[in-house]
């Protein structure tokens, strides 16, 4: 279980790499990034800035990792996010799972992300051509909690 | 107590932290006191709909006591990922 | 689209760094990759032996890859499975989608693997202490197409 | 045509494929043939629910016809990914 709040970039082959070296008992690694997009709707966005609550950012992440490995069957869990400045087509998160089934795998990541969504401390401010916009939460991300 | 303030709270207030001295017994308390001190205070907390609150870095909701308390924190609906 | 089988390993940061590279439009990245385990049950695994049928196979991964992209709004999508004899700890495939939108990658990730499992025509044999063993097709694996 | 043999019914049969002669109308009709050849075929089609057929490249049930057809594949079930 790996948490980590940083503003520089992260290598997900490198990230992944490190999680299972020296090991042949995983069965099934899932690794999501998120990316900063360079449109939202039909506005351009030229860079995100992604501020963040610290102390509690880092809280929040490990309550939410905790929670994944105590429902699925984990190996590795990691979960990067960056902050500050951030242009279009930057990494923004990572988030690894690794457990000897797939499904526990493919699940526990998706709630990993679920949560983080919008029970992490970050918001993010898009700019493009017509200045600053705070990101407003999205209804659809407080839903996709109701699954787990 | 230590009083943070993210994202739109944090430009319309202008500042991301200030120490206040209150008695209030409840964040709502807090923020009707705010409310009153100016009126980028009273913008800020016009819709507390749109405000989440952590109490020493818990979420919380209005009516969470301050007794005891080191840190509260006001921001909008968090956006990460 | 992109479907590869083939003995060589391959290098996951790569694949996703070659997908991605020179575009800002993409919001989420789901990587799988499946790994031979060192252990079947209780019995230790030394090699997993991949068999396949060259030109039916990669006929079926363009298939279940080509629906995957009918369902969803899909930016990129990579499919490399290995063969032959394929060490403990080994990688065994890589399944990579990008999509504007993180429920599309999860979900179509987890379509691509699921057809792949019994669809795509390979065959694994296990050799550990107590010689070589094919292994069986699961229910479960089946099972799990229903929900799609 | 071409017929070809997969996993544990390669090994059963002991070659991976072979040119078979034959004026079988259905996957059926050749399975019946091909078990009457010798043991080995029989052991090998002796249970033909872990037996799947491929016919030029696509999963077909026994009464699939072979007119027409180059290629038919026998193996069990899939185990990949």
């Amino acid at each position: 279980m790996v948490v980590r709040v940083q503003a520089k970039d992260f290598d997900l082959g490198k990230e992944i790499s490190a999680l299972t070296a020296g090991r042949s008992d995983i069965g099934a690694i899932i690794s999501f990034s998120g990316l900063v997009r360079d449109m939202a709707g039909d506005q351009p966005v030229f860079v995100m800035e992604l501020e963040h609550y610290p102390g509690m950012t880092e809280k929040a992440l490990e309550k939410i990792e905790a929670e994944a490995n105590a429902r699925w069957e984990l190996q590795a869990s990691l979960i990067i996010h960056r902050y500050g400045p951030l242009p279009a087509g930057a990494n923004i998160v990572l988030v690894v799972t690794a457990s000897p089934h797939r499904q526990a795998a493919f699940e526990s990541a998706e709630f990993i992300m679920d949560f983080l969504k919008s029970r992490a401390p970050f918001w993010k401010k898009e700019t493009g051509e017509t200045g600053g916009k705070w990101v407003d939460a999205r209804d659809t991300d407080e839903d996709a909690l109701n699954k787990w | 107590m230590q009083v943070l303030y993210f994202a739109w709270l944090r430009e319309r207030i202008g500042i991301p932290k200030e120490q206040v001295e209150t008695s209030a017994a409840t964040v709502a308390d807090l923020v009707a006191e705010l409310r009153l001190r100016e009126e980028r205070y009273a913008l800020a907390f016009s819709d507390m709909a749109a405000v989440k609150v952590a109490v020493d870095q818990e979420i919380v909701d209005l009516n969470a006591p301050l007794a005891g308390v080191r840190e509260v924190a006001f921001f909008p609906p968090m956006t990460g990922g």
